[in-house]
This record gives C-alpha cells, structure tokens and sequence, in this order.
C-alpha cells in the first residue's frame, strides 16, 4: 500500500492552537507509502469531507490516514466518506491529536512532536489494513419468545403482526403469566382480564403464532439467525386438537383438593383443569402428582367422561426442533417468599412475621386472587383463616426488597403502586374496613401514579404509617402488628385480621439455568444482564437474543410492554434484511499452523471459536484445528493473545498492525 | 526523542489500553482539559485480553522507557471476561520478567474506567515523573545493539 | 632437535596477546558441565585438558552465529547504506582440537570455490591457531575413521604434544606459527607422543560407496525415528557451515544478518507454496550424511567431517553421526547383491 | 530384577496386540547413556533397560509424525514425564484411551542425581495403566524445591540482568530446548512467523532474550519440570531457572501443579473473578 | 469427667448466686466439671461499650488471655451479656493481627482470641440430647413451660449462631427430650426490660408483666430463662408486677438448668430454686 493520504484537522483551533498543523502535514509526507498530506479547518464538516473524497478519486489513494478527534467521535464520518469515493472503509485509520493530545498538552513543540509520531503510528497501521467486506450471514426468519406473560404476548403479536412466524413457549398449560391472576391494574383500575383475554386470544388464533403450552426450551444450539432450539413439550395427558373444552371431564375429578398454583394455594383445582376459566388454549392438562390414574391406576374417570377421546394417559415428554433466527426472553417473575427454607443461600425469610406460619398473613398476588372476581371466594374479601370479613387489614411495604440482610438490595419499582391499589379496593368491597399501610418510601414516578396513591389516601382513608413492621404474633385469632410511625414518633400495634405482604420481585424460577442454555448473563439476583443499561436495554452480550419484562428487572405492566415491542422492533430490524451484516473487524485462525490445543476455544466469551476438523477431498481427517464462526465473533482478540504458535489474528488490530505502530515508535 | 534540546531527559511512554474503558478514560482527560506530560504513546487494541505479553517485550525493544498496560475494571470487560484472562497473565508474566531481571518499576498495570479521565491524568503524570527520576532503560538498550563476538 | 615450552610459558604468551590488546580463546569452563571455546578473559581461565572436546567448535571464530553483513537506514525518500566495519580484530586459539583444527582448510575451501567470502576470509586470516594433540578420547571420537589422527597437523599454525608434567613440545606447521613461537621456546630432544586414536569405526570409503545404494533404504527411517529435529548437531559440527541471510528492520532501517541455519530444521526447504520436499526427519538427516559424505566429497574430494565426535555428544536424543554411519555400513554389508539395481530407483 | 519386570511387561504388550511399538530406553552407542528405542517386535525387548541414567522425557516423540505413523504407542515413563502426558490430554493433544502408559517407581536420575530429584515430591506415576518397581530411596529434600531460585531471587535485580545477558549471549538458536520438550508440540512455532517478526530469528542478545521469555511463559502452568530442556541445551544455559520461576508462581498464586490432574482445567484460557494481585493501580 | 473452663461473671457470683449453684450441679450431674477461671474480671457488660469500644475489648481481652494461659480450650459463661460479650471481642481479636497486637500489650498477656466461649444453652447442645436423655432419672411430668430467650441469648445472629435469632427452638428441643411439654408463645425474644431494673423500674413492670401474662395465656405454668438479669425481673419483680397491675400471676421462673437438675434428679435445695422469690414448693408446676 503505497498511496496514502493525511489529513489533518484543525478542528476549528481546538487542534492547531497547540498543534503545528502545517508541519504535521508536512513531516507525514515524508512517512513510507504517504502520497498525498493536506490539513483542513473542519475535516469532519462537508466540505473537509469532500476534500478526501475528491482526493482519493484525482490521486487514486489507497489508504486514509484522518489526523483528528477520537475514532469514538468520527472513524464511521470518515469510513463513510472513504465508501462514498469507492475506498474500501476499513483502509480509514485516525490519530486522535485532539482529546490525546492537544488538549492535554500546552508545550507547542512537544504536542507538535507528539502529533507527528500518533500519525506516523497510523500511516504505519493503515499500510497494513486489509480491505474488508461486512460479513453476511443468513437468517432464518422465525422467532422465539420463551414466556406467555404479557411481555411475550406482545412481542409475539407484534413480530406476527408483521408477517413473521413466531414460536411462543410457555411453561404453565395457559397463556397469560402473572397479569392473568391480577384483579384490577393501577392507575386506570381496568379490570387485567379485560385487557389482556383479547390478546390472549390472538395469541391463540393468530396463523403466524406457533404455541407450545405445558413445554420448556430444553437447549439451545448455533448462533445468531442461525439457532436450533430444541423444545421439550411435556406431556399433558389431553390431546388439545381433539379436545373442545367442554369441561365435562374436570367437572367429573373426583381429586377435588389440589392447590391451585394460579390462585398461589388461596384455592383449590382439580387432578384435571383448567387454570382460570379464560384460559388460552382452553384445554385442561392432568397434574401427574394428583392424578389417581396416573400414580395408581385406578379411577380414569375423566377418559369415560370425555365424548371426544381426547384423554391419553400414556402420553409421555416430547422432544422438537425448531430453527429460530432470534430469541426474545420473557420469563416474568415471581414473589420472594417469607419461609425459613430459601431458594438460594444468599436470601434469608422473615423469622420476625415468623416466618410464614400464620395463615392470615398472605403475599400481594394472593390478596389479587382474592380480590379478583374470578378468584377463589368470587371477589370477596374473606381470612383464609375463619372465611371472615376482615375489618383492619394491614399492607406492609419493601418485605425482601431495600433490605440487604435479607438479601435484596434492590427496589422492586411497583409495590407501592399496587399496595394503594390494594387499598382502594379492599375499600371498595369493605365500607367499613380500615387500611393501614406500612411504608419506607412511596415510588409513584409513572403517569398519573402519584395522584392515584394521593386518591388512596384522600377517598379512600388508607392509613400510611411509614415505618417497618418489627413483630407480627397471633393472639386468639388476631394478628398483632408492631411497628412504628417515625413521623409521629411513636411505636404503633394495629390487631390486624389479615396482613398483606408486598414481597420483592424475584426472577422467576429456573432464569438462571436458562440464562446458562442461551449463554446470556445475569446479576447476582438472578436478573438476566442487558448488553448496555441506557443504550442497549434489550439486547444482551449474545448476538441474536433479547430480553424484555419483568425478567431483565422488576417492572409494571406499561414498561414490560413497551420493552416487549423494543425488543420485537429489534428482531424486526434483523429479519428486515435478506441476510445479516456482521461487523467485519472480527478473529480468523490460520488452520495450516494451529496445532489444535482449543485455548482459543477455553478463551472465546462468546463461543465463536470452535473445534474443528480438516478432511481431505476424499473425507479422511487430515488435521484437527480451531475456527471462528463468523456470526458470533465479537472481535475482543483474547484468542490471538493466548493462542502459542500465532495463528489466531483479529482483523482491525491484527498483529501486523499493532506491531507496525509499536516498531514506527523507534 | 529521548533527549529534549534543553538536554532534560524525555522518558518514552508507551501505553497499551483498551477500547472501551481507558482509551476513552483518556478521552474524557482530553475534553476535560486535563494537562499530562507528552511523552506517552497510546497504542489502541480491543480488549485487555488481546495484548499478548510479546508487545511487552516489542514495547522494550523499540526503546521504550516504562510501559503501561491498562483495561476495565473487572467485572465491567465489554466482552465479559477479557481482563480476568489479562489479569490472571499479568500475574504469572510480572513474575517471569522479575526472574530475569526486567526493572518492575519500568512496568506499570491499571485499571481505569472510561469516567476516571483524573486516575489516567494521575497515572500517567506518576509514571512519567517516575521514570523521568530512574533515566533511560539502558540495561536492555545495551541489550538490543549490536554486539559482534 | 624440538622446541619444548611450559603451560607457565603458554599463559605468558597469553597475557602477552591480551596485553596487545588481541583476543585470545580457547577451552574454558562455562558451567558446572560445559566446556566451550570461548574469549579468554584472563590467561588462567584457559582449560587445556579439561574435556575430550569442547560442546562448540572454532568455526565460531571464522563463521559467527549472527553476523551483520550491513546495516540500512531509511531518511525520508531514500535509503543509506552502512558497511560493516572491515578488519576484525587478531586472534589466537589456544588449546583447539586437531579435529577442530582441521576443519578450518574445508571451511577455505567452502567460502573461497565460487564465491570469496571477504568477511570470512579476513576472520581466517586474522586466526593464528595452537592446536594440542589429543591424549583423551571417548566414544563419540572417529577422527581416525575419516583420515585424521590425534596429532593431525592440517588447518594448525603450531600443533602442541604434551611431554607429561606441563611440558609440550612445538611443532611448528606454517611461518606464523614460528613466528609466534620465535624465542619462546627451549631446545631439546625430547619427542611427545601421544597414545593412538581410537579404532576405525568404519569404512569411510566403504560407507561414502554404499550412501548412493541405500537411499531407500528403511536404515535412515529406523535411525531417524530417535531424532527429535534440533539443530544441535550441525551448530556444535566444526565442519557444518550452513547459513540464512535475514533482514531484520522497522519502517526506519534495520540490518541484514547472516545467521547459522541446519538442513535439520523442516524451515530449511519449506517453499513458499507450504509444499516441503524434505518433510520427515529421516530425509532430513539422510540429506546431512549425504552432503558429508557424498556430495562435498564428490566436488573437493575429502570428507565434510573429521570425526571430532560433537554430534554424538551434543545431540540431545543421543544420536549421532557415528550410529548412522554405522548402522549405514552394517545394512550395506547384509544386503550387497541389492546394491545396483537398488541405485536406480528415484 | 526390574529391567525383565519391564521387559517382561512389554513382551506381552506386543504379544497380545494392545500396542503396536514400546517407546522405551535403549542402551546409547555413544553419547548419552540411554536412548529411545522403539520396540515393534516381541523379541525387540531384550534392547529395553531400566537404570538411572534413563533421563530423557519420551513423551516428547509423541509429538512426532514419524512416531504417531507406528499406530497405538505404549511409553515408559517416570513421574515427571507423566505429568506432561498429564498436560497434553487436557490440551487435546492425546486421547488417554490411546496410548498405554507403562509407569516406573523412580529413585532418581542422573549422576550425579538431577537437581529435580533431590526435591522431588511424588516418585511413583499415578496416572498410568501399570506401575512398576516400587521407591527404594525417596527424595531428601522435599522442602529445598525452590531453594536454587530462592538463591538466585537473591540477586539485585540489575545482577539477574547481567547474569541473563551473559548467558544468554552463548545461545545459538539451535532449539534444543524446544524440541526435547514435550509440551513445545506447535506445527509452526511463533519463532517461523515473520509477518510480523514477533521474535527476530537471528541469534542476537535481542533475539534470544525474546525467544526465552516466550519459551518461558509458553510453559507457564503447564511444565511437568522434567528440565529435558536445561539437559539439552549444547551451551549449559540454566533453562531450570525460568521454569522454576513459573512453576512457583503458578502454585502460590493459583494453587495449581501443572499435570497432577487429568480433570482439572489448564489454567491459562480460564479466568477467576477472585484471582488476588496487588501490582494493579 | 471432661473439665471446662468457666467464667462465672458478677451476677452469678452476686445475686444470682442460685444460678451458679443450679449451674455447677447440673453439670457436675452430668460428669462436667467447671473449671474457674483463675483471677478474671468483669466482662464489661453493657456499661463498657457505651463509655470506651477499647475498653469493650480489653476487658474481655484480659479474660480470654487468662484462659488461654490456663489452657481451657472452651470457656462457659452462663450469663449471655458476658458470654456476648467474650465471643465479640475474640472475633475481633481473630480477625485482626494489629488489635491483637495492641491488646496484649494493653492487658499485658498474649492473647488470640482462638477460645471458644460457650452460652448455657450451647453447653447443654454439646452434651447432646442422647446423653441428657440417659441421664434423666424422672421425665418433667406436667411441666407446661414458657421458653424464654430474652433479647440477647440469640443475637448478634453472625455471632450467635447456634439457634434462630427470631424465632429460636433449642431449649423447647431440649425440654420436650426430657419429658417436658412447651408452650408456643408470641414473647420468646421480648424484651424484660433488663437492666432498667435499677433506673426506671415501671419500665420493668411493664414489659415483664407482658411477657408473664402472654406465656399464661398461653398455658404456660412455669417459665424456663437461661440468663440472671431475665430471671431478676420475671421472678424477684413478680411480686411488684402483681401489686403494679393488680393481677395474680404466680409463675414459677425456673434457669434451663434448674428443670435439666430436676429431671437429672437433683433436688431443689442442691439447685438453689428455694432460693427463688416464686417459690411452690406444694403445687409447684414441676411435681419433682
């Protein structure tokens, strides 16, 4: 490469006031391979840029060196002006004069000199660029979302609504997730049913949407538009095709007894049911455990019930494979719970409301189920206790979340809002019952939020106290509730008949493993890491995935959908082109000198270089190697430094480059 | 460049940082207007994890007086894990050029942000002043000229 | 008559050499284990008789290991050149080997046939060599196997003979010999001798006839399979002269330098393509063999070895030149009917 | 008595088809003391001998082309040498299941006694499919493992330099070093690359101080301290040094003895979030 | 026999002498023989740690050097202010070599802070339940007892770590093994009032008054303490409480060692319980 072109900037006189721009120009005309120097007032204004570009094209320069600002501020202005004259892009290299060097060096001879040796470090470094071409790589144009809740509604609807299949996996044997269980949602009190079954709905009707209920994501193989993602659909015992959802089976169970995990235990289900009377698909599933049939053989009830034949009691786990070009996770979350035994060492329960044992004292979502006009007891307030009304009912905020001996750290972002909520309708249904509430905080930053906790307090006479709840004991059926109004001043013993916690929000159970499947990172509270906090929310370190709702962080209901459109926006973006471009500056592996020791594949955050072999025409192994594979390479380079024999090399910063800048040095 | 004309001896910096964190920790100095000597040259790589310890060696050889090897934080690598594999190589490395003799004030390892624009003005003004006082790495300049048996 | 001289006398001439300000070398004690011709810092550190044979050899002094031909400087458009400086310094060995010694003459020839060699040559000529007759052998030695002798005078300017006690009589080979000696000596009648060599362990003539027969022959691949491929044998080998001219620079000059290079390395015949003609160890060393005893002869009509054993001793896998040769001679003597239309074959 | 033990052994390996050759120590003609020998018939055996002059490292040969052409190897080895058939299975260089590892108790090697026999720790092979002899004479001086590079530590470190300097100047580049040593098994080493010349190739004071910082580190937590290396080397270069430095390093900061276990991971291509070090600002 | 080294505090040695006699026969029942610590001193109690932190940990410090120097390996102080006390300040000392440092030079002995220092209740889990069970000569028929911790037995939980800070169990396991029937009550770890026994007695009255009157109304005939100050102001104060609030609450207020001495056979006069203010000796709730 031996016709390049300098171009120094002055940057208005951010540059030249201590930096000779004239004799940089100068002196780098006497570098090995340099053509052409010129300097320039506003390189990066139109003008300076149609200087180069008018240079490349009358001087047919095959190498720009732009001696300016920092690449972070202009390497793609210049790499684009380079493009638009027929240059390749990445025979651009920039010397940052300006941030690392004349605005932290005042001596004019000094800076000068300085200036000179960052451009002969480029002029060096651009001779050895080689031209490259954004890697394709195609992609398959289905997406996975893994998680029904009203995150991966959304995002489903929103990515079919587009023309593009989607594969929807849900754990439990209905749509919906955690916003189906709710009774009415702050700040508008619209009923969550009412806005969410239609949704329901089209997920469940909708041609594009492919739905696996009762299954999981067993695996997860390949690479960005690129996937193999193996689903394990367990079995549910009742073929939903055949089946019409007539009910005459899960009306005949004779387990009656079961607790309801969509009522979180407030009610009970059968061996055969359904979660809640709106689910999608309206099919039932038999619970294994329950089951008489299943553990012992006998009974089979529901088989004689159904007109349809659709009970299959030997139905077993299956195993599918479906090809994905992008993932989005929505797996929700799930209450912290008080009891002695925790999921994980770090978390400790509440041995002060002890630790669970009383059974008036429940978490926010079974007060939902209550509440909620399909729930367990239609809508009415009653004590799981005695089924009595309760006339003081005490709400307690921040029970797991702000408190790090507990081992939570964080703010779970929506209890305050729905413990007003709480409130308000237990107000509503109990006239003359009080509530007491029991505060750190109040976090009502959303729309209209505030005055909805303002409303709580003014109509509805909720009682704040803010201060913690130190004790809570059972006398003769009361629950005792010390705590403390730090605004009065004084200690404060409500005889509560129930006792609602607004526990923490936790990851649902099971992220963590599947964070490990997709290769994704996640905190050390189980929350799945997104690639960069404000400006990639999203995304995630993996190429190809992405992550939205409550299981990136706690989260209300607007901004998980509001994220689950980003993300669907973002597959929408990768499925919009035949295939995918890659950024080219990525590792490539010299497969006639690697001697195969994999430390490249040890090193590979991203398990780009993988394993394998080189055969001859006729098929035998002629040698086993490492290989990059192009759709996830990063280009961080660790393989080059570990790699012994040096044939792993990082185009961009290969080592022919970065030893030419350090050997331009001498 | 190793001698100004007012005959003060200049030490040659060379500075191996990574892109994402201290390249633009050096970023902020500049528009923070943070004033640092001149005499270091900052070579640009991706990630900690790329610079192997032979650009150490390379750095020595074109006469360098002191080297600065600096990245992320651990923990915040943008691509996860490159400074744990930098830093768990620095450690067995430092020993080795210990053993051999290398002057290990010559050698300097640091962390720095992309919002510490100070700790890379302080870094570099330390090494700068500090290498100053110790002169020119003679011991291996002698080595790399020439030497006819 | 004979011109007899002390150790005591020898270590004078030495300190008188340093004194002039010219390098002296010769055997000294490098480590614990090693004895190497190196330059002599002081008159006491030289080794007469401290080894059979030193671990390199005195082509050192006339073909270093690296040596800058010239130096180029880039100044902007264009490139200086710089010339090494001429004249290298005087030198003695003291104390060398009659094998090592020997070798000297091959190496004239090799630099001086088709093209002169003026950096070499004038290393040679600025050489005066004292050779010591050998009194100890070992196994490795087969100097008698190639025409040499413990007392063999070729390529030395003045060959010692111990007479017992430090005693060692001068004798005297070239003018710069005498001259070095001229008044240092004292007159007596006392010969030295020094025991005979060791047995012939082969037929050089018998082998260098058979080479040709045995290319093919699965006697290379069985003594080759030991060889781990180091160049240790050909840079410790007196008579080994292969080299490599690199150019080592930067965007601002750099120099170029002759270095050793062996025919053991797989680099030596690596094409540009990636294709090797020489690939397995066995080629490689039968290639060594070949150009000892076959191909140099051939043109200069004496042996590219005179048996100073270094290769049996420094190769690390405990080879050698004297085990393939011998086995070399052994697969000869069973197979001899075979040995023309065997010739033929590519 | 343990010599036909091993004769013995190998005899029947060969009988019964398990291996093809017997990588084993042959008596030198010259030269050295022992040698290896490749055994590919059952009589071949009578060659094998077993005494303390049986130093070299084989599992260096089964880097070799030539040797992997025989087919499924068996190989004797001493604890030392084991270790680096240890490293070379974590490093996918060899499958375990195919070569048959004939372990020997070991007293010691070299006369005199090798400076890593003085201070060795584990004389029996543990890894391997059959263990011969038993120890008659363990190790003295568990404890003086680090004493020589304690001793030479000692030195300021502008001595360390001169001392290098000087030795150093006497390396020839004839790689040796490199090729006794089992774990130096790369098809072109970093030496032969010269876009860009990493190491310059000529064997100047500069050449060589790169080539054996780079040989050192190249063997950091992976040498098996068999010092093949230091035996090797034709100008006496104390190569043991550097290994030793390396070797201390990697067991106090990572508690980790290269070789030692077959499960264990290599350490360098894997990171700690915890790994200690106070020399980062 | 297996000897221990004991660290009787000044309340045991004062006017909680009851507790140290019931303590020394339970355990000398049970073939464990105390050994005093030669020349200790107070532990510094409450009072230490409000005026001086230095002064919290030196005089711990001299107590843990002496055991050391007297070769216990474990040291037993019965009342948890002093045994909270001892453990803190030999986790300090533990856990920093320049403390250590500046203590032994302070008490002028050298000190680790290696001894373990055990409560009453960790003595009796050490000797473990199999061999109290065997040395139980009559079961503690009819005994409906209130455990009750106090507010310090079981905190700082980092330190005390031998039973749950908020709701602890060890001495029902213990009681229920010998026969005993325990009462599920809402003041195990209430507060007494402690040592505003002595300041601001109404204080006392109250809070222990709650406390009596929770564990009768849960049944409760008896309550079992493991620490003198506790068993001050439930027992002595019982009284005052009674005359304060105009109620009867008569229960007897027994140290864990003293229902352990019952059921090991021992009488009441050996274990000091006749000494107590709340004294039944006709219908106590414990017929032994």
């Amino acid at each position: 490469m031996s016709r390049i072109g300098v171009f120094v900037c002055w940057c208005g006189e951010n540059i030249a006031r201590t930096v000779d721009v004239v004799q940089v120009a100068e002196a780098s005309l006497q570098f090995p391979g340099v053509k052409h120097a010129a300097h320039y007032k506003y390189m990066c204004s139109e003008p300076g840029q149609s200087l180069i570009r008018d240079k490349i094209l009358a001087d047919r320069l095959d190498g720009i060196v732009v001696a300016s600002c920092s690449p972070h501020m202009h390497l793609k202005t210049f790499r684009g002006a380079a493009q638009a004259a027929g240059l390749n892009p990445y025979l651009v290299e920039i010397a940052n004069i300006r941030e690392h060097c004349s605005w932290v060096h005042q001596d004019k001879a000094k800076a000068t000199a300085k200036a000179i040796d960052l451009v002969r470090m480029a002029v060096a470094k651009v001779r050895r660029n080689n031209a490259l071409q954004a890697i394709k790589v195609p992609v398959t144009k289905r997406a996975l979302i893994i998680g029904a809740g009203v995150a991966g509604i959304q995002a489903a609807l929103d990515i079919a609504d587009a023309g593009y299949e989607v594969v929807l996996v849900e754990r439990e044997p209905s749509v919906g997730g955690k916003m189906a269980g709710l009774s009415e949602t702050f700040p508008t009190m619209d009923c969550s049913q009412c806005i969410l079954t239609p949704r329901m709905v089209d997920v469940g009707q909708h041609p594009r949407i492919k739905l696996y209920t009762c299954a999981e994501v067993e695996s997860v193989d390949g690479y960005v538009g690129n996937f193999k993602a193996t689903i394990r659909q367990k079995a549910r015992f009742v073929d939903i095709k055949k089946c019409t959802g007539c009910g005459e089976c899960w009306n005949a169970c004779p387990q009656k007894k079961i607790a309801s995990e969509f009522d979180y235990g407030m009610g009970n289900r059968r061996a055969i049911y359904i979660p809640f009377p709106q689910a999608v698909p309206a099919r039932p599933a038999i619970d294994k455990q329950a089951c008489l049939k299943l553990k012992k053989g006998v009974c089979g009830i529901c088989a004689k019930k159904c007109a349809a034949g659709a009970i299959n009691y030997a139905d077993q786990d299956q195993l599918l494979e479906e090809p994905i070009g992008a993932i989005i996770v929505a797996t929700g979350y799930q209450l912290y719970q008080i009891s002695a035994q925790q999921p994980t060492a770090e978390l400790s329960g509440y041995g002060e409301y002890g630790y669970g044992q009383y059974k008036d004292v429940i978490d926010a979502l079974q007060f939902e189920r209550l509440v909620s006009a399909s729930g367990p007891t239609g809508g009415v307030i009653q004590r799981p206790s005695d089924g009595k009304e309760p006339k003081h009912v005490v709400f307690i905020s921040c029970v797991g979340s702000r408190d790090n001996a507990k081992g939570i750290s964080y703010c779970s972002k929506i209890c305050c809002m729905y413990t007003a909520k709480h409130t308000m309708l237990y107000k509503h249904k109990v006239h003359d019952g009080q509530a007491h509430v029991f505060y750190m905080d109040i976090r009502s930053g959303g729309k209209n939020y505030d005055e909805f906790v303002r409303r709580a307090i003014e109509q509805d006479h909720a009682r704040y106290y803010r201060g913690r709840v130190s004790k809570i004991t059972e006398e003769n059926g009361k629950l005792i509730v010390r705590g403390a109004d730090t605004l009065a001043g004084t200690p404060v013993t409500i005889e509560a008949d129930l006792v609602v916690l607004a526990s923490a929000m936790r990851p649902a159970t099971g992220s963590d493993d599947l964070a490990r499947k997709l290769r994704i990172g996640y905190d050390q509270n189980g929350f799945l890491s997104e690639s960069h906090p404000k400006l990639r929310p999203v995304e995630t370190n993996s190429a190809g995935i992405l992550i939205c709702g409550a299981c990136h962080a706690p989260k209300d209901i607007p901004e998980s959908v509001a994220q689950a459109s980003a993300a669907a926006g973002k597959v929408l973006v990768m499925f919009s082109h035949k295939e995918m471009q890659r950024d080219p500056e990525i590792a490539k592996i010299n497969e006639s000198t690697c001697s195969a020791c994999f430390a490249c594949v040890r090193t590979c955050p991203y398990q780009a270089a993988e394993k394998a072999d080189v055969r001859d025409r006729a098929g035998n192994l002629v040698k086993r190697t490492a290989r990059i594979n192009q759709g996830l390479c990063m280009g961080c380079g660790t393989c080059v430094a570990v790699c012994p024999s040096k044939s792993a090399d990082l185009e961009g910063f290969s080592d022919q480059q970065i030893y030419a800048m350090v050997e331009s040095l001498l | 460049m190793s001698a100004h004309p007012t005959g003060v001896f200049e030490p040659k910096v060379i500075a191996y940082v990574c892109n994402w964190c201290t390249y633009l920790g050096a970023d902020l100095a500049g528009t923070s207007r943070l004033e640092y000597p001149a005499n270091v040259r900052i070579v640009r790589l991706p990630c900690t994890g790329r610079i192997d310890f032979n650009l150490l060696i390379k750095g020595f050889e074109v006469g360098a007086d002191a080297i600065l090897v600096s990245g992320c934080h651990p923990g915040d690598c943008h691509y996860t894990s490159g400074n744990f594999h930098a830093r768990r190589r620095w450690i067995l490395f430092r020993q080795l050029l210990d053993t051999m003799g290398f002057d290990m004030n010559r050698i300097h390892f640091a962390w720095i942000s992309a919002a510490e624009g100070k700790k890379f003005q302080h870094v570099l003004t330390d090494i700068v002043e500090q290498t100053r006082r110790m002169g020119p790495y003679a011991a291996y300049s002698k080595i790399c000229e020439e030497v006819s048996c | 008559m004979s011109q007899t001289i002390s150790l005591a006398g020898i270590r004078q001439l030495i300190g008188q050499w340093l004194g002039q300000g010219k390098r002296v070398a010769g055997p000294i004690r490098v480590n614990a284990d090693t004895i190497l011709y190196q330059n002599l810092t002081s008159a006491e550190a030289l080794l007469l008789d401290g080894c059979v044979h030193p671990g390199n050899s005195i082509k050192e002094f006339v073909m270093p290991p690296h040596e800058k031909l010239y130096e180029y400087v880039v100044k902007g458009r264009d490139v200086e050149l710089r010339n090494q400086e001429a004249f290298p310094p005087e030198r003695l060995i003291l104390g060398g080997r009659p094998c090592d010694a020997a070798a000297l003459p091959i190496l004239d020839h090799i630099f001086n046939w088709d093209f002169v060699d003026a950096a070499y040559n004038q290393r040679r000529q600025a050489l005066t060599i004292v050779s010591l007759a050998c009194t100890r052998q070992d196994d490795a030695c087969f100097c008698t196997s190639v025409g040499l002798a413990p007392d063999a005078v070729q390529g030395s300017d003045a060959l010692l003979v111990p007479l017992g006690n430090d005693e060692y009589e001068v004798r005297c080979q070239t003018p710069k010999g005498e001259a070095l000696f001229a008044g240092k000596c004292t007159p007596s009648d006392r010969q030295g001798s020094v025991p005979a060599g060791p047995a012939k362990q082969f037929d050089a003539k018998q082998v260098e006839a058979l080479i040709t027969s045995q290319f093919e022959a699965p006697v290379w691949r069985e003594q080759a399979l030991a060889c781990l491929g180091c160049g240790a044998c050909a840079y410790g080998c007196p008579t080994c002269h292969c080299f490599d001219i690199v150019d080592e620079g930067h965007a601002g000059g750099g120099i170029r330098a002759r270095n050793w290079d062996a025919c053991q390395f797989p680099l030596f015949t690596l094409h540009a393509s990636g294709h090797n003609p020489r690939q397995g160890q066995a080629s490689r060393q039968r290639q060594r063999v070949y150009h000892k005893f076959h191909i140099y002869p051939e043109k200069f009509k004496e042996y590219l070895c005179t048996g100073c054993g270094n290769c049996v001793r420094r190769c690390p896998a405990g080879l050698g030149l004297l085990s393939v040769l011998t086995a070399i001679q052994q697969a000869g003597a069973a197979a001899p009917a075979a040995k023309g239309e065997e010739a033929k074959q590519p | 008595m343990l010599e036909q033990k091993l004769r013995q052994t190998c005899r029947e390996l060969l009988a019964n088809g398990t291996v093809k050759v017997i990588i084993g120590y042959g008596a030198a003609p010259a030269g050295q003391a022992t040698r290896a020998v490749f055994i590919t018939t059952p009589e071949g055996v009578e060659q094998l001998v077993w005494n303390d002059r049986c130093e070299a490292n084989l599992v260096a040969y089964l880097k070799r082309p030539e040797v992997r052409a025989l087919g499924k190897p068996a190989i004797v080895v001493k604890a030392c040498d084991e270790r680096a058939l240890v490293v070379l299975q974590q490093e996918a260089q060899l499958e375990r299941a195919n070569v048959f590892v004939i372990g020997m108790a070991c007293d010691g090697i070299g006369a005199p006694r090798e400076a890593k026999c003085r201070s060795c720790e584990d004389q029996v092979p543990r890894f391997c499919d059959v263990v011969l002899g038993e120890v008659t004479k363990p190790a003295d001086a568990a404890s003086a493992r680090w004493d020589e590079l304690a001793e030479f530590m000692k030195k300021s470190p502008e001595e360390r330099m001169a001392y290098w300097q000087q030795e150093l100047a006497r390396c020839v580049k004839c790689y040796a070093c490199r090729q006794v040593c089992p774990l130096c098994y790369c098809q072109r080493c970093i030496v032969d690359k010269n876009r860009p010349t990493v190491i310059s190739t000529s064997p100047s004071l500069k050449g060589n101080f790169a080539w054996h910082v780079t040989r050192a580190f190249h063997l950091a937590a992976r040498c098996a301290g068999c010092d093949a290396c230091t035996r090797a080397c034709p100008v006496g270069i104390n190569l043991r040094l550097l290994n030793q430095s390396m070797a201390k390093a990697t067991e106090e900061n990572f508690q980790c003895r290269p070789g030692t276990d077959p499960q264990a991971q290599p350490l360098i291509g894997n990171y700690a979030t915890g790994d200690k070090e106070e020399f980062i600002r | 026999m297996t000897d221990i080294g004991y660290y009787p505090g000044c309340a045991l040695q004062g006017s909680s002498n009851d507790y140290e006699r019931s303590v020394r026969a339970t355990l000398q029942a049970l073939q464990v023989q105390l050994q005093e610590l030669d020349d200790w001193i107070c532990c510094g109690a409450s009072a230490a740690h409000t005026i001086n932190h230095k002064l919290s940990v030196a005089l711990p410090a001299r107590n843990l050097a002496l055991a050391e120097q007297q070769g216990c390996a474990q040291l037993l102080a019965p009342c948890p202010m002093c045994s909270m006390e001892l453990i803190k300040a030999g986790k300090a000392l533990a856990d920093s070599p320049a403390l250590r440092q500046e203590m032994s030079d302070i008490v002028e002995l050298p000190v680790t802070g290696r001894t373990q220092v055990l409560n009453l209740i960790q003595i009796f889990q050490q000797i473990g339940l199999p061999a109290l069970k065997a040395a139980v000569k009559q079961p503690l028929e009819g005994v409906s007892v209130a455990c009750y911790y106090g507010c310090l037995l079981t905190r700082p939980s980092a330190l005390l770590a031998f039973d749950d800070c908020e709701q602890p169990v060890s001495m029902e396991t213990i009681l229920t093994a010998l026969g005993a029937k325990t009462v599920a009550w809402n003041f195990k770890t209430e507060c007494c009032g402690a040592g505003m026994t002595m300041a601001n007695e109404e204080t006392v009255l109250n809070l222990s008054h709650k406390i009596l009157s929770n564990a009768a109304a849960h049944g409760a005939n008896c309550i079992v303490v493991a620490c003198p100050m506790c068993h001050v102001n439930l027992d002595m104060k019982q009284a005052a409480i009674e005359q304060r609030h105009g109620v009867r609450h008569d229960l007897e207020i027994f140290y864990l060692s003293d229902l352990i001495g019952l059921a090991l056979g021992l009488d009441r006069q050996t274990l000091g319980i006749d000494r107590h203010f709340v004294v039944k000796n006709g219908n106590s709730a414990c017929r032994l």
